[in-house]
């Protein structure tokens, strides 16, 4: 059944909400009050209902399938962290109550710090940011504050090629120009590269930008190397946490020499994507880079954690750059997130990153001899970067490839990213899947590939053919955009038709 | 562990047909010196009943706002909403889906969000609205560099009567991009000369209505000085029921509207995760930041929705990006579109009476406590009180008495002593008479 | 896809719950302790929730569409309910703690007692039955027991054919006789014929069970007379409730003349049916029938309602028949049904019910030129029945047809009851659906006719079509039934293929 | 009113088309002098915010069980339940479904039906097991019923540990019936001769194990005894959990087992809705009660689920049915489901024990308190105490001081005197050692 919009069954006079008109209203607007209506339609309580719920059946989820995005880390949502994070002492109170009711608050962000900072080697923790992009505009932001206050203004940042696109734009926003280095044959940043940007523009360097776990699924062996170099010349070491899942419990990028790093707490620590957010991107910064915290920050004391708001209240050495967001950050992030850390413990985070790994490489090796490796049968981390070579001279393409697996009942793989192979399938399964969803997977990908190189080209140029769209026209919607819904011309009616 | 389905037999059989001895040598590449041999310093795993426990207890420390007499705003409100929505959005479809980057098979996100948009647009009175930005004072933010872009210029200048915070969110962008920004002293009342900043160097004015102080302010005027300088004017709002009674800024010549959506749909949660609502004109929208849902067709014809403007995004534009920002606030987006869609024009338009004549009440009451004065003329759901003692302590010496009375200004301006005495209080449709009189009374026996 | 069973996927040594081994365990167990193992697989907690997700989405749902089924009143089921009867107050109670820590709990009974009792016009209520089945049991229970305190027995029970199959089975449950009455050409009993039929049993007649409004959807519009009738000859007048819904709030049973009635939560007054229970059937009882209410009641004192659980309890003129169940009936359902209640309040329950009854005429409009009314074209209640004459000579049956409206997006009517009528199809809209919704199903039916007129037979024949499952073979499941799942046989194997 | 699409001018409409002039003339067949003028003497609609705080005041006047020390069993049981249960029964798909009689579009319900069934057989270490009963009470009624109708006698006999409430309903219904029940006196240690009871015109014997008081019953003999007298032995728990580690009822000769599931899956709300548990041996499957699911294939081959042996059933067999029952309790199954699978036997296993050794700690201390005696030898998670004083009294006194102490057996027998003094207590894995270590202190100072 197709489900029409609010807009085509909702009518202005209809609620689904009962208020009693004040009894006395004597307003007090000044000259301000509405002149026209709104146009808002609404529903019945039972239509919205119906409506809301078919929409969602139109949805893919990782509560109905294995949903091997690779870099989005789709794995198990508990439902425990929902239920706490809407416990009345976490969801019900105000961001500016006053702060002696709301202490509880103040301790769990203070626990989840410790957390974070404790998994990550850290000094020093910036909760606010509101999703992972915009952590990493707090380090960058945290790295620009100390280079000025270090008399310093470098205006160069080196980004690989192989990085998520929110890292050059985040630089650029900065007003930093954004140099490129290149990666080695096997897919890992060359040290000698990073070096080499060094020494081009020397002096003029302010931070390398880096993702970790990388988005070949491949951990940076020369990580310390690079820190190393990036030390040397008072550049900063920003790192992209997007792959923090693989090695939780494993290593601590803190160790490793890194300044900066956001953690996307719905990739690591599974609060739900909710279909494109809220998230939620803590920043967790060296001892270097810990004066420079944002406001809000958590100050420990012995008398316990205190939330400091504004400048009024730093004590000596505490410099924030500013302010991230009004108020406090993702608070219902940070329930979840805390949930799920105190129920894996340190042991569980671990084995979580183990079998994530372990998922990954049983994927690899169910599928090499069929797709192509670009780096080739080498252990790849949380997730496994395949090219387009595979089907080469099938007509198919990876998009094609993509869509057809639509049909078999999965989600598609993250496609062509990274940009640094051709026609790149990128799959991260999780630690959330068992080995008989993965044999599965595994049996069907196979499958979809010996159709494809027996020329069964139609099978995937066409799809998907079972989803509740066929492939739907996104040149047509970006050439004129509709992006809001506005009445259908009334039809031309002749007199007779008029009642 | 409950959530990890691979058991040791498991993990023994793969690690043998991946042909590895052991999981350590999938992780070789960690430099040895850095790879951790034992556990992190931190509690081993925990079953439901202890999480639940130890949550709790720290749930317990925080007085629900529910709880007590609660007058509270000053940029997040209290407001009753539905059961069904909070149902809704925990539906496994829309909580545990990603990003609509396959609308083959994420068409109900998608259609939500062009309907989220659609709404937007119509309450703002704007063109086309995107499919929502983090929270109000990001979005903030990313109006000012918007306006920037479209303008070709880089000096705001941000009204007395923004939000603070707000403020502060602008402010640290534009200084770390070397921007200008010319914020005016803090206006209570909506009467500071905002007009005689305006210059042919300005790139947006940015203005808050109702204001942080509870103030309407006349858009009008502003606009037009605006865009006789070729400056946009951008205006805010952080209370969105206000819009049921309020002239929408659309129809006062808004170029940019961005505001907070957290009241519709969406808890108060400490401050987070809430939704932002941003707003403008049909000839900007290729400047727009942020995701947009547009509608289009299948291979069968059949209507369909999609992202779409990506070439204005991080992960297509990368360096060249209209913004760095990529997650959106779906979920909350989704909140506020059921909250919305049960509401309808008549239910919204009922609440934002039931809102205004609510703190029309409080009004009255608080300003006939001795030495108490109300500073607003026309305000919507909140308002300034001037108080004869410093309103930080007032505060909290109510809390002491159960009742959350509102926002001490010197909480987020601690700075300047002139506000110290000032309190921002709130009352919307959660609030009783007896809350009501409540509040008054304590309040007359604090300050007496 | 296909989900099988948790058995085929799930492991004995799996668990989806952590839980650590008690620190010492000193069994004092006697002999007693278990000495085989259970086979019970378990899943980890992201199997389990794909796993019931995805069985889920093979149901069909009053969420996602219309339910027409006649007589079982498939209302929306409003959410605020469920969250009212999990506030911890009321959802995590222990019927046995303490009177004094569940005063709110007692007075909530008293209060839905007094909305029951007051809508219905009874005496007393009767709030523990279980379901509307046990409902019925309850009230011909009581009018046993009153029987008895008067030192008569009789044996018979008048039960017309158009009753619920659970009336017959009740009163068979307790001994009685049934004695179908009939009924006139338009569909509602003969008072003539009650009366002829107590001529027949003079003074065995115990009572007669009537549904009103009946299941042909009509109101028994001689009620007032057939009570007098029943009165006469000293037997009781019970009323199956099932359809009360159609008449709240536009009068009352008790000013009709009955004297016990049970009531379907569930139906008229929306909790969730939940794939089959748990329901809920108070019963509300004359003055007549008042003292033999079953324990647990509610006795309204000065100084508030006190539960009365006991026989030790009692005071002169309780003379209860015993007991139904353990402890005190469906809280959960009553919390539910009470907010329902007071969220309608007196005008909105009586606007349900002119609602309901408004969409069942509405669509009978719709419909009666094309399918078949058996009793004229006469107003209904709050639902329509329809028999299968319009279907003569296409060879398509009630059932045909029935499954035909899978394919279309709709559950099917109730089928084939009642059994008065030949082929019944018994349509029950109710107040939840919209004039939209109702328009779209009338065009849906009307083009089904026509198609089956058309003799497009195979539409109707081997449907659902489009269904998660095709038509399933009810004879062979009870032929040899298959109730519990076992393991499949091994196949027989070769020597060679062992390993 | 918000649950009703109907407008005003929807119903105008609709009247208009099918043509009466007003909605009273649909009701017509009313006897005008029975029909409603006015309103019934009932409150107006009220709106969310206000049936939440009219019901919330409710709820707060109740002490929740998880809310302090909590030792309170005898037939219902705080367990903890993971949060992903309480979310799965909530999907619209499960929730706002019918009874599954049209599978093609209900196999959601049906294939868990199957799987409960198969969970309850296994359970038990029975042959078959219904789709649930109404609770453990009613099915206890209704195995009798069925034994009489298996052995066409008419006499039960009850042992004197069988929960007192469970016997007041097999009375009831037997009573009404004129059948005969034989009832024990109660029988706290389990130490009755109940064999010397069957005798050939015995239709089944009733015995609860663990029992009541918290006793474990050895069945095997009463099985025996039953048997060679042509009697069925109907084997009753309340507390399902006790099955992961305690021998079960079918592996001692049971013919009928009933339970209640509550503990799994299901809160205590009060009392119910609860869930009952039915199972037998195969040769009797035609002469139980109840909904049964059955496997089948579709007309394409495939597996699927229906409904079967309807012809037992009320719907079909009217009053030559084997019970007037028609609902199940489907979502309470449902829970129980879920909750077991997510235990699986390892868990499940690991949780009794924990209850286990959890009610031998409590039993220790409450042991130690002087004059408390504990009667049983042996016993799962709960146990009888018998008190220096009125057992009512101390419950009273625990409850002012905070602590919610088991059930005083005169509760539920109070023309027993003898049972005056009775206490019957249960600790499961919600209990710490704090807990406990707080019953027994304040214990010692009630009874001081």
């Amino acid at each position: 059944m197709e489900e029409p919009l609010i807009f085509e069954i909702g009518r202005t006079d209809t609620t689904g909400v009962d208020l009693d008109e004040p009894a006395e209203f004597a307003p007090e607007l000044g000259a301000h009050a509405r002149s026209a209506p709104i146009g808002l339609p609404g529903l019945a309580e039972p239509e919205a209902m119906r409506h809301y719920v078919r929409l969602s059946r139109n949805n893919y989820a990782i509560d109905s399938g294995l949903y091997p995005l690779g870099s989005c880390t789709m794995k198990h949502n508990p439902r425990l962290n929902e239920k706490m994070a809407r416990l009345p002492g976490f969801g019900d109170i105000h961001p500016l109550q006053p702060l002696s009711t709301v202490r509880g608050a103040v301790e769990l962000l203070a626990e989840l710090g410790d957390w974070l900072m404790e998994l990550t080697g850290t000094a020093a923790i910036a909760l606010s940011p509101k999703a992972g992009a915009h952590g990493e505009l707090c380090g960058m932001m945290a790295i620009k504050a100390a280079h000025t206050a270090a008399g310093r203004d470098p205006k160069i940042v080196l980004v690989p090629d192989s990085a998520h696109g929110t890292n050059p734009a985040t630089a650029a926003l900065l007003g930093y120009r954004v140099v490129a280095v290149d990666a080695r044959d096997d897919g890992t940043v060359d040290v000698a590269a990073v070096r080499a940007a060094i020494a081009a523009h020397a002096g003029d360097v302010a931070a390398i930008m880096l993702t970790n776990p990388n988005t070949c699924g491949l951990f940076e062996r020369d990580i310390v190397a690079i820190a190393e170099a990036i030390h040397a010349t008072d550049a900063y070491f920003y790192c992209d946490g997007a792959n923090f899942n693989a090695i939780v419990g494993k290593a601590r990028p803190g160790d490793l020499g890194i300044d900066a790093m956001h953690i996307n707490l719905h990739k690591t620590f599974s609060t739900p994507h909710g279909g494109g957010g809220p998230g939620s991107g803590p920043v967790v910064l060296s001892q270097r880079l810990a004066p420079f915290s944002p406001l809000p920050f958590v100050r420990k004391t012995a008398d316990g954690p205190v939330l400091v708001e504004t400048e009024a209240g730093l004590e000596p050495g505490e410099r924030p750059f500013g302010r991230m967001t009004a108020f406090h950050g993702q608070m219902g992030m940070f329930v979840r997130a805390l949930a799920y850390m105190l129920s894996h413990g340190a042991d569980g985070l671990k084995q979580a990153s183990e079998d994530a790994v372990l998922n990954a490489n049983y994927v690899r090796v169910g599928l090499q001899d069929l797709m192509s490796l670009p780096f080739g049968e080498r252990p790849c981390m949380h997730e496994v970067l395949f090219d387009d070579t595979f089907l080469k001279d099938t007509g198919v393409t990876t998009l094609d490839f993509a869509k057809a697996m639509i049909d078999e009942g999965y989600h598609p793989m993250t496609m062509y990213f990274p940009l640094v192979v051709h026609g790149a399938m990128l799959i991260e399964p999780t630690e959330s899947e068992s080995r008989a969803a993965l044999d599965l997977f595994v049996a069907t990908l196979r499958d979809l590939v010996m159709s494809a190189k027996r020329g069964e080209t139609e099978r995937f140029t066409g799809a998907p053919y079972l989803a509740p769209r066929r492939r739907l026209d996104e040149t047509r919607a970006a050439r004129a955009p509709v992006l809001t819904w506005t009445p259908p011309a009334p039809a031309e009616v002749s007199p007779q038709a008029v009642e | 562990m409950r959530y990890l389905p691979l058991t040791d037999t498991d993990r023994a059989d793969m690690l043998a047909r991946i042909g590895v001895g052991s999981i350590d040598e999938l992780f070789a590449d960690i430099p040895e010196a850095a790879r951790l041999k034992g556990l992190v310093d931190l509690p081993r795993r925990k079953g439901e009943l202890e999480v639940e426990r130890h949550l709790s207890r720290l749930a317990a420390k925080n007085v629900a706002a529910g709880s007590v007499p609660f007058f509270v705003g000053a940029g997040a409100y209290r407001h009753h909403v539905p059961a069904t929505v909070d149902h809704l959005i925990q539906r496994s479809e829309f909580l545990t889906s990603y990003t609509p980057y396959q609308p083959e098979i994420t068409q109900g996100t998608l259609q939500y969000l062009f309907e989220f948009q659609t709404q937007v647009a119509r309450l703002t009175a704007m063109d086309v609205a995107n499919a929502s930005m983090y929270d109000g004072s990001t979005g903030t933010g990313e109006a000012v560099l918007m306006a920037h872009r479209v303008t070709r210029r880089t000096k705001a200048v941000l009204s007395g009567g923004l939000h603070p915070q707000y403020r502060a969110v602008v402010e640290g962008l534009s200084g770390m991009a070397d921007d200008t920004v010319v914020a005016l002293p803090a206006d209570p009342t909506g009467t500071e000369d905002i007009l005689s900043r305006i210059d042919d160097d300005t790139s947006c004015v940015v203005v808050q209505s109702p204001s942080f102080y509870g103030q309407l302010i006349d858009l009008k005027p502003i606009a037009e000085k605006a865009h006789a300088h070729g400056a946009l004017l951008i205006a805010v709002f952080t209370e969105v029921v206000s819009l049921g009674l309020i002239e929408p800024p659309g129809a006062q010549g808004a170029d940019i509207v961005v505001g907070e959506g957290q009241s519709l749909g969406n808890g108060l949660t400490f401050g987070g995760p809430y939704v932002g609502l941003f707003a403008t004109r049909q000839k900007y929208v290729r400047q727009m930041p942020g995701r947009l849902c547009g509608e289009t067709v299948d291979a069968e014809g059949r209507r369909g929705f999609v992202l779409t403007l990506s070439t204005r995004e991080q992960h297509i534009r990368r360096e060249k990006a209209t913004s760095n920002i990529c997650t959106n606030s779906g979920l909350c987006a989704l909140a506020f579109t059921i909250h919305m869609t049960l509401l309808g024009e008549a239910g919204l338009t009922r609440l934002a009476r039931i809102n205004h004549a609510n703190a029309v009440k409080l009004k009255k009451l608080l300003a006939a406590v001795p030495g108490v004065e109300v500073l607003n003329s026309a305000f919507f759901n909140e308002f300034a009180v001037a108080l004869p003692k410093v309103a930080d302590h007032v505060v909290e010496a109510l809390a002491d008495r159960g009742i959350l009375a509102g926002v001490p200004v010197s909480r987020l301006e601690p700075r300047n002593k002139d506000l110290a005495n000032l309190l921002v209080v709130a009352s919307t449709e959660i609030n009783t008479d007896e809350d009501r009189a409540a509040f008054a009374a304590a309040l007359r026996e604090v300050l007496a």
